[in-house]
């Protein structure tokens, strides 16, 4: 085992750990830390992948934004007032499946003999991702932001306030 | 003008039905002058076609003639519009067309004031077409075709007076009973057709004669076929309906259940007898005892009805019956013979009985009585009537059932014979029971009496036409006569099947058969002269028998009751099922299940997202899996 | 020097945790998160593929960086539906959002 | 000449829009529109029927065609054509529906509720009638198969009745629902036998002209013959698939029950002879004996059933079943004289089948009932009607001298050339039967002692003695002189392959 | 390669369709006065505007640089799209003046979905098609849950929306497998790759395709994918059931079609009998629960899935015949459901009554539209003289070609199945007694909508030629160069363009 390896491992295990923990803690409010323990995981993962930016990209989307919503909506929903569990009532059967699914596409993946599979992950050029978004993908750009706009207006029109209510 | 001409004879009636139908309310007194100026037409019009026979023939061999149109022709499958004149459709024709006149003329004064006075005539004429067309068709379709025709005018006719609830019933009973025999029939015919590939009633004579047929098939064939005539002769079983058919008009009666309708059944085996006699001797033994059990039947029956008409149609079945002994026994001529002398005494009878009835409005016999005395011309035609139909020398009927006598004797084993005989003698005294009750000794209810006169001479006029024929009638038997009369010798020469017949006078048989029959008539004079004490004596001794007699041997109840009871309740089961299994089961049941199967479905939408998500999961679980397993 | 196999079975595993977590939770929120979760392992397959398979096309590095564009939309409008939800009928358990059914 | 097809169909398609835009408040004009738009069908079919002349090929004349859909997909030259042409079976079917529409628009004059939506549905169904009849395009053929079933559910649901049995109810709804459902399950089957003949066929058209010559498998044939066999079988109320039909002419109106039985129904039989003996020959052979016996089956069993019937409207619909039966024996004889006594059959019952269900509306529309028990001796006040049900009854029961006993003549003649022994006998026992429950009912109901009951009972109305008098003249013209209809049937029948002279 | 090089104006629709919508916004922001029904007006004539200028494309073949095509393909569901745009948009003019908030943004929305189902058609490949079917999905989540105050739209939109992120969380897993395996998203790649040996890759392939399945059965509704369809239905705002009935899953099938046309073509024997069955077993559960059902969204809603079964068949028998079959009858049933909608919508406004029995009467009250809604369910079910019958004819046909009959089969009978439900509406409608005699008043402008429609409906069913000539052009090209055996000169010809 590689130094590098070793070091996937670990981060792998927080990784793992964190999502476990979102999907099977007692407590909402600890499920979103297991999440910002997930999302920082999986940021490290990109960087073993020698994708720094998406790393950035990420700790900036997820760790900040995404989760700061995500605790504001539990807090708004009152999360923890809710008494009973957290789990419903086909929890064993989501283990199977879940179980299932994993053994196939592990199973999938690791049957596969990828075509071109270099010995370490190359590096992107930050650059030509950024040429590229504006060139080539400028279209799915395009309409990217408007995928923004239509949550922005849906969020805004759907959780605002009206008058009267 | 000759036998090419024939198909104008049953062409004037129906002219005439067609122009009553439309026109009839219209015209004055309802166009009765219409329906007998055609009958008598075609009365008239048959000398000419007779002459014409007559002339092209030699007087051995007969000439047939001919005359047909295409009907429907495809391929090498054709039905004709033809018609066909040999010596016995002249006999029949005669029969016919001279009957069905004097019973119209006889009907306008008897049908006088009735509310379908015009629809009667209109009827008669239709049927009188329908019965001329079955005489002369040459081929057994149109004959078919014929037969049917006259058997729903028989059904109208029976029905005349349908508000009665008794009449309705007893023309549905007449209709179908003789249809029942009808399905033979035309089993019979198609079966025919199917070897010979023709209608034609020559050409599968000759077909038969030249062994086309296989020979059960052929007996199997020609069986069916006489299904068709047991059912319309009113042979047993199937002879039922004639009894009940009294409920018609009596004029009807004459024409339709005495004289012309009920012998096309002899008429129809006659034609076809080559067919049957090429068949199997079966066939021909069978169309014998199925007469002999009609001939013993009857009689029986007869002793112990008590309606006027109903005794009449009984002797009408006794003497059916005797023609199909005949008929078995290989002689077309008795039968004809018969048929022929038939035809005018039973009509005489009939009409004499109209004429009672008319009278008196009473049929009941034991309601009669003492009517000679008012009734004279009545009682003395109705009285040689009666002698002609025990056949008392010299009456028409001596000579006829005489042939039968004869031919039996010679065909027929002594059995056979011998219940002939006793039947002449249970006739005797029936018939004369008949005459007796109805017209000698006191009169049982007064008031009838009182009221009953005779006839005008629209009634008395026929009768004295058809006396007298019922007296002479029977000597064209003679060859002297039948000379007379411009033909080449007496009837057994002018009517034959293989070879022409001269008469021969058989005296043992005419002892024989006189004396039986006279000595019928005699014990009938003992038996119920004055109040008929000898005979209610004898009634209580053997009451078992004359219960069973009374009931008709209880056939009309078993046929009531497999009626009622199976076929009925074969149409209910039937019924039955086919709501309850057929569809409420399969069909309703099917859809039901259709049905059930959404609503038990519906429930998988429980309504909450982790359902669906699992639903999604295991879906692509089950779809990855079975992908990879399969095609890798 | 880290084979392929290793991200993508991390990959795999993350997946299918955020199936679990979906099939099991029942609040609202933590589904998505779990949603969330397998979004991630979706980026990481996408990126190990562009980095390791065809890093001259990198259409993987750039699809990653769409799917994480949509996750986060798709967050903010999930939570806007939830709060409305919530607002309405004050539940944020999904079983009980289940007026409409069969 | 060349368009009176066309304007067959044209004419009461046609009509249709012109009902819908008469204001609702003048009933009176739309009746006279029906009127007319029945007598321009009725005249132009007997044109059709009476100029028609065999004359040689394929017999079709008067032929039309027009591209539909061709080179597109899966289809190729001239791959549906809009294909019209009428044969020497068509003909007098023609005629049949001419002859229905006429009388049916005068049984229906007294219809109140909305009279123009009524008779938009009955003239669309004439069309789909029409179209079957002179389709030569299978795929149309199929089209307008469809479209005459398309109105019916509303036509019975809307204007129908609901009756009461005492131990049990059938509604209108129950009746439309299951008339609509089975025969369109029927439709199915015929759906997938046209989709496999297509595909066999290979000749990437729907011309059954071009259909008919190809040579197709002996195996293929057998499997799909009885999908045609029974997809149309429901419609020709084969045994055990004839449930729809009672039930579903009991709840109907009487011009609807007219056409239903009266055409309809022959749209199944016409459509085994025009697409399944036609196009799989030899299937048709494989599986004669099978239909021979379902229709014998039917045969005697609608006859017994209907002998149980106490209701006029059950006692006709059972007797439809009873001589569609014959339809279907006729054909299953697979010669030339049994398929002519069919199509005979298919003509000569629609007529007496509509004049029964005339009658049974024109009492029922007075009474109320339709128990036969519950009358008596009605031919006292209304001769007219019972002289006219008792035709309708003795053409039924196969009187010589009507149109009955020529078509039923022909087909036991055809069942016996072909050896069915059995069947044939059964068949004219049926026919016995027939007699019976015919006679039981005319017995029951319009002879006898006068129930008083129905003091105030009226004969026929003028407009339904009218219809009555066209159905029988048909009637009578037939059973007369068949000649005109066999000439025409007996040319067509004779290129049919598979049909033994 | 610079952005100059790409042909912008290919893209004109989209741009004036997001562009309008954009001045939507800002007119409902600064000029309230307008009148909410007004803005629908202006909606529909937006979406007129850009279905029209798709039109200068009609028989061009024009590459949108290494993404998408314009062809007769991409213009035949553009100027599709962009109809049931204008139709919905006419039909919520009244609904949404009466029943909801926030007018400029709803047709906005609306306008927008169009975009991205445009997209979605248009694409070649993976990412492009993914992008727009997220704005397409996002807007029809946004307006589901559109009527804010309503417990069920909420809840539709939540169950949309979260289980619409789980599916397409697996159709990306999907895309990443299928990518990782071909090592591109091109459509025209990915064929190539598959048409060759695939032996070593053949466990990622698989299981990317099942997935990937599993996305698009989400999008167009096929069991067990569908279960959201019947809550979203019905809880959605009426015109927006009809919205994601007709537009959602057109634009679905479209892209199924497209994408399995032109990347998994080579493996159709390996997925077809997987379609099939689920096909069957759509059309099976669509049908049989939708006979159950008692509001009238919910009913279309199973019947919608329903015919997803009947869409599939024309799927699992790919072939460039079936394909126009397919798209033939897709666009017969959009407009069918268009019209059918329409009529509950004109209901709806007048009573705002949704449950079936609540039809009692309405041939009565409005004959008019109870007549169209007559021909709209016929049409559904697949009866002749309409759209259903020729379409699905045609359709079954172009299956029992491909060796389906027994599929063919099975679709005609469940249609048989349909009928039953589509009769107790019809029932109601001419049978039930009126609650009162009144008529309804006549609102012209839908009426004019719902008469267009209906024409539509008998267009396609009694002349579908110049349609389907125009559907065989589109549907052609998106075979081009890409048959089992590809041709490798014309996918290297669109790789490079």
């Amino acid at each position: 085992m590689t130094y590098e390896e070793g070091f996937f491992y670990v981060i792998a295990a927080v990784t793992v750990i964190g999502a476990l923990g979102v999907v099977t803690a007692k407590n909402v409010v600890h499920s979103a830390l297991f999440l910002i323990l997930a999302l920082l995981g999986v940021a490290a993962v990109f960087i073993l992948l020698a994708s720094e930016f998406l790393a950035i990209v990420q700790v900036l989307v997820y760790g900040g934004a995404v989760t700061i919503l995500i605790l504001f909506a539990m807090m708004l929903t009152r999360a923890r007032d809710v008494e009973g569990s957290l789990d419903g009532p086909q929890r064993p059967f989501a283990a199977l499946a879940a179980i299932t699914f994993m053994v196939t596409t592990i199973l999938a993946v690791t049957k596969t003999e990828w075509r071109g599979e270099t010995e370490e992950a190359t590096v992107v050029d930050i650059n030509q991702i950024g040429d590229a978004l504006f060139t080539t993908w400028s279209v799915p750009f395009e309409i990217a932001s408007l995928v923004l706009m239509v949550a922005l207006i849906g969020a805004i029109i759907l959780a605002r306030g009206e008058e009267g209510e | 003008m000759g036998m090419e001409q024939a198909w104008l004879i049953p062409a004037i009636p129906a002219a005439a039905f067609v122009f009553l139908l439309i026109a009839g309310p219209y015209l004055p007194r309802k166009g009765d002058w219409v329906a007998i100026l055609a009958i008598g037409a075609s009365f008239v019009l048959l000398f000419p076609v007779l002459a014409d026979l007559l002339d092209k023939s030699d007087g051995t061999e007969y000439v047939a003639g001919v005359k047909a149109w295409e009907w429907v022709q495809f391929s090498d499958f054709k039905i004709e519009l033809g018609f066909y004149v040999d010596p016995i459709t002249i006999v029949m024709l005669a029969v016919v067309s001279f009957v069905a006149l004097l019973v119209q003329i006889y009907s306008v004064s008897y049908m006088h004031g009735d509310s379908r006075y015009g629809w009667y005539f209109t009827v008669m004429c239709l049927f009188a077409a329908s019965m001329l067309t079955l005489v002369l068709a040459n081929n057994l379709l149109f004959m078919y075709a014929a037969w049917e025709g006259v058997g729903f005018c028989s059904f109208l006719l029976i029905g005349f007076w349908w508000e009665k609830r008794s009449a309705a019933e007893a023309a549905k009973k007449a209709f179908i009973t003789t249809r029942i025999g009808d399905v033979g029939f035309l089993i019979g015919i198609i079966l025919l057709w199917r070897e010979a590939g023709t209608f034609n009633i020559q050409e599968i004579i000759e077909f038969a004669e030249n062994g086309g047929y296989d020979n059960t098939y052929l007996t199997a064939a020609v069986l069916f076929l006489f299904m068709g005539a047991v059912g319309k002769s009113g042979q047993f079983p199937l002879h039922v309906w004639l009894p009940d058919a009294m409920e018609g008009p009596t004029p009807v009666s004459a024409l339709i259940h005495a004289a012309t309708m009920v012998v096309a059944g002899v008429y129809m085996v006659a034609r076809m007898l080559p067919v049957f006699e090429a068949a199997d001797p079966v066939a021909l033994n069978i169309v014998a005892a199925a007469g002999l059990t009609t001939v013993v039947i009857s009689a029986l029956m007869g002793l112990a009805a008590t309606d006027i008409k109903r005794v009449i149609a009984y002797s009408t079945l006794n003497s059916l019956g005797l023609m199909f002994v005949a008929l078995g026994s290989h002689s077309v001529t008795a039968a004809m013979l018969y048929l022929f002398v038939h035809g005018f005494f039973k009509a005489l009878l009939f009409l004499g009985a109209g004429s009672v009835i008319h009278a008196t409005e009473k049929q009941e016999i034991d309601e009669l009585g003492g009517l000679a005395a008012k009734m004279p011309i009545t009682a003395a035609t109705f009285a040689i009537g009666t002698g002609a139909m025990i056949g008392l020398i010299p009456l028409a009927g001596f000579w006829a059932k005489d042939e039968v006598l004869v031919v039996a004797d010679h065909e027929q084993n002594i059995a056979a014979y011998l219940v002939i005989l006793a039947s002449l003698f249970i006739t005797g005294l029936y018939m004369s029971r008949l005459f007796i009750r109805t017209f000698l000794f006191a009169a049982r209810d007064q008031h009838a009496f009182d009221h009953a006169h005779e006839g005008g001479a629209l009634i008395t006029v026929p009768l004295f036409i058809l006396g007298v024929l019922a007296t002479i009638g029977g000597f064209i038997v003679f060859d002297e006569v039948g000379e007379a009369l411009g033909f080449a010798g007496g009837f057994g020469q002018f009517v034959f099947s293989h070879e022409a017949e001269e008469y021969k006078f058989h005296a043992d048989t005419a002892a024989i058969s006189t004396v039986l029959a006279a000595g019928g008539a005699v014990i009938g004079w003992f038996l119920w002269q004055g109040r008929a004490e000898a005979a209610t004596r004898i009634r209580e001794t053997f009451s078992p028998i004359a219960t069973v007699l009374e009931n008709r041997f209880y056939i009309d109840s078993i046929y009531q009751f497999a009626i009622d009871r199976v076929v009925l309740t074969l149409g209910a089961v039937v019924a039955w099922f086919d709501r309850n299994i057929v569809n409420d089961t399969a069909v309703d049941g099917s859809a039901g299940l259709t049905y059930f199967a959404g609503f038990e479905m519906k429930f998988l939408e429980t309504g909450r997202i982790p359902n669906y998500a699992l639903a999604i999961s295991l879906g692509i679980i089950v779809l990855s899996i079975t992908l990879l397993v399969t095609q890798i | 020097m880290i084979p392929i196999d290793n991200f993508l079975v991390l990959s795999a595993i993350l997946f299918s945790l955020g199936m679990y977590g979906v099939l099991a939770r029942r609040n609202a929120v933590l589904i998505l998160m779990s949603v969330e979760l397998m979004l991630q392992a979706v980026v990481i397959n996408f990126i190990a593929f562009a980095v390791y398979l065809s890093p001259d096309a990198f259409t993987g590095v750039i699809f990653a960086v769409f799917v994480i564009v949509i996750a986060a939309a798709e967050v903010g409008l999930a939570l806007g539906i939830i709060l409305r939800v919530f607002r309405n009928r004050q539940i944020s358990n999904v079983d009980e959002a289940d007026l409409m059914k069969w | 000449m060349d368009i009176v097809l066309l304007l067959l169909i044209a004419i009461p398609l046609g009509v249709c829009p012109l009902f819908m835009l008469i204001p609702a408040q003048y009933p009176q004009l739309s009746r006279y529109l029906a009127a007319l738009a029945g007598g321009s069908l009725f005249a132009l079919s007997l044109l059709v029927f009476i100029v028609y002349e065999f004359d040689g090929g394929s017999g079709l004349r008067y032929t039309l065609q027009w591209d539909w859909l061709e080179n597109v997909g899966f289809l190729r030259d001239n791959g549906i054509t809009f294909y019209l042409g009428v044969d020497g079976i068509g003909a007098p079917l023609v005629l049949l529906n001419g002859v229905v529409i006429f009388a049916a628009v005068f049984v229906s004059w007294n219809i109140n509720y909305r009279t123009k939506d009524f008779f938009v549905l009955l003239f669309l169904l004439v069309s789909g009638v029409y179209g079957v009849f002179i389709s030569q395009d299978l795929f149309f053929f199929f089209f307008w198969y469809e479209v005459a079933v398309l109105p019916m559910y509303l036509l019975i649901a809307v204007w129908g009745a609901s009756s009461q049995f005492g131990t049990f109810t059938r509604t209108k709804e129950y009746g439309a629902m299951k008339l609509t459902m089975m025969l369109v399950a029927g439709s199915v089957l015929i759906f997938i036998g046209i989709f496999a003949l297509f595909v066999e066929t290979g000749a990437g058209t729907f011309d059954m002209t071009v259909m008919r010559e190809a040579e197709l498998d002996e195996d293929f044939q057998k499997w799909c013959f009885p999908f045609f066999m029974i997809g149309f079988g429901v419609l020709a109320g084969m045994w055990p698939l004839h449930t729809w039909s009672p039930d579903g002419h009991v709840a109907a109106p009487t011009g609807v029950s007219m056409l239903h039985a009266g055409v309809l129904m022959k749209l199944g039989a016409f459509g085994i002879l025009r697409v399944g003996i036609t196009l799989l020959p030899e299937g048709a052979h494989y599986w004669a004996p099978v239909l021979m016996t379902l229709g014998v089956t039917g045969a005697l069993y609608g006859a017994v059933s209907a002998l149980a019937q106490n209701d006029l409207k059950y006692m006709v619909g059972y007797s439809s079943v009873s001589h569609m039966g014959y339809v279907l024996m006729g054909l299953a004889s697979m010669n030339q004289i049994g398929v002519n006594g069919a199509v005979l059959q298919m003509f000569a019952h629609g007529v007496m089948t509509a004049l029964m269900f005339t009658n049974v509306g024109a009492v029922y529309d007075q009474a109320h009932i339709r128990d036969m028990t519950q009358f008596g001796g009605l031919a006292k006040r209304m001769p007219r009607h019972s002289a006219f049900f008792t035709i309708a009854g003795l053409s039924s029961l196969g009187l010589p001298g009507l149109a009955g006993f020529v078509a039923e003549f022909h087909i036991f003649v055809g069942v016996f050339q072909a050896d069915y022994w059995w069947a044939g006998g059964l068949g004219i026992l049926a026919a016995a039967i027939t007699a019976t429950y015919i006679l039981r009912m005319l017995s029951r109901a319009y002879f006898g002692p006068f129930n008083e009951k129905w003091a105030d009972i009226k004969d026929m109305r003028l407009g339904e003695q009218f219809a009555a008098a066209l159905l029988i003249v048909m009637i009578v013209v037939m059973g007369v002189w068949p000649d005109p209809f066999v000439d025409r049937i007996s040319a067509t029948v004779e290129l049919i392959p598979g049909i033994s002279a | 390669m610079n952005t100059a090089s790409l042909d912008w104006e290919l893209l004109a629709p989209e741009y004036i369709l997001g562009l309008w919508a954009a001045g939507l916004i800002l007119l409902d922001l600064f000029w309230g006065g307008l009148g909410k029904e007004r803005l629908g007006w202006l909606a529909a004539a937006g979406a007129a505007v850009a279905g029209a200028v798709s039109l200068i494309w009609v028989d061009d073949t024009k590459q949108f640089g290494t993404l998408a095509d314009i062809n007769d393909y991409t213009t035949i569901f553009r100027v599709f799209f962009c109809g049931i745009g204008v139709f919905i948009c006419l039909a919520s003019a009244r609904y949404v003046r009466d029943r909801l908030l926030h007018p400029g943004e709803y047709y906005a929305l609306i306008l927008l979905a169009i975009i991205g189902a445009n997209g979605m058609v248009a694409a070649h490949e993976l990412l492009t098609a993914y992008i727009s079917l997220e704005l397409l999905s996002f807007s029809l989540y946004v307006l589901t849950s559109y009527a804010k105050f309503d417990l069920r739209s909420n809840e539709a939109g939540l169950k949309y929306m979260l289980l619409g992120a789980f599916s397409s969380a697996i159709f990306l897993y999907g895309i990443s497998l299928i990518y990782g395996a071909t090592g591109t998203t091109q459509y025209a790649g990915i064929s190539e790759v598959l048409s060759g040996d695939i032996s070593d890759i053949e466990w990622s392939v698989y299981l990317g395709l099942a997935l990937m399945i599993g996305g698009l059965g989400f999008k167009v509704a096929a069991v067990p994918f569908h279960m959201y369809t019947p809550d979203a239905y019905e809880g959605a705002p009426l015109p927006i059931t009809g919205y994601i009935s007709a537009l959602s899953k057109a634009a679905a099938t479209a892209f199924f079609l497209k994408l399995f046309a032109q990347a998994f073509l080579p493996l159709i024997d390996d997925w077809r009998y997987f379609i099939a069955a689920l096909s069957v077993a759509t059309m099976a559960l669509g049908n049989l629960v939708a006979i159950q059902q008692r509001n009238i969204k919910r009913l279309l809603a199973y019947s919608s899935i329903g015919q997803v079964g009947y869409l599939l068949v024309g799927i699992a028998a790919l072939s460039p015949d079936s394909a126009s079959a397919l798209v033939l009858h897709m666009i017969g049933y959009g407009i069918t459901n268009l019209a059918a909608f329409t009529c509950i919508i004109l209901y709806y406004n007048w009573t705002g009554k949704e449950e079936i029995y609540e039809y009692k009467g309405l041939a009565e009250r409005a004959p008019y539209v109870a007549l169209c809604l007559t021909i709209a369910l016929f049409s559904l079910s697949g009866m002749p003289l309409f759209a259903g019958f020729a379409t699905k004819f045609i359709l079954f046909q172009a299956a029992a070609e491909q060796d389906l009959l027994w599929l063919a089969g099975v679709a005609s009978f469940f249609s048989f199945v349909s009928l039953y439900y589509y009769l107790v509406i019809i029932r109601e409608m001419y049978l039930g007694e009126p609650e009162e005699k009144t008529r309804f008043p006549t609102p012209w402008l839908e009426y004019t909508a719902l008469t267009v429609l209906t024409a539509g409906v008998f267009l396609m069913g009694l002349y579908p030629k110049p349609v389907f000539d125009m559907v065989e052009d589109g549907t052609d090209s998106i075979f081009i160069g890409v048959t089992v055996d590809a041709d490798d000169e014309a996918v290297a010809q669109r790789q490079s363009p």
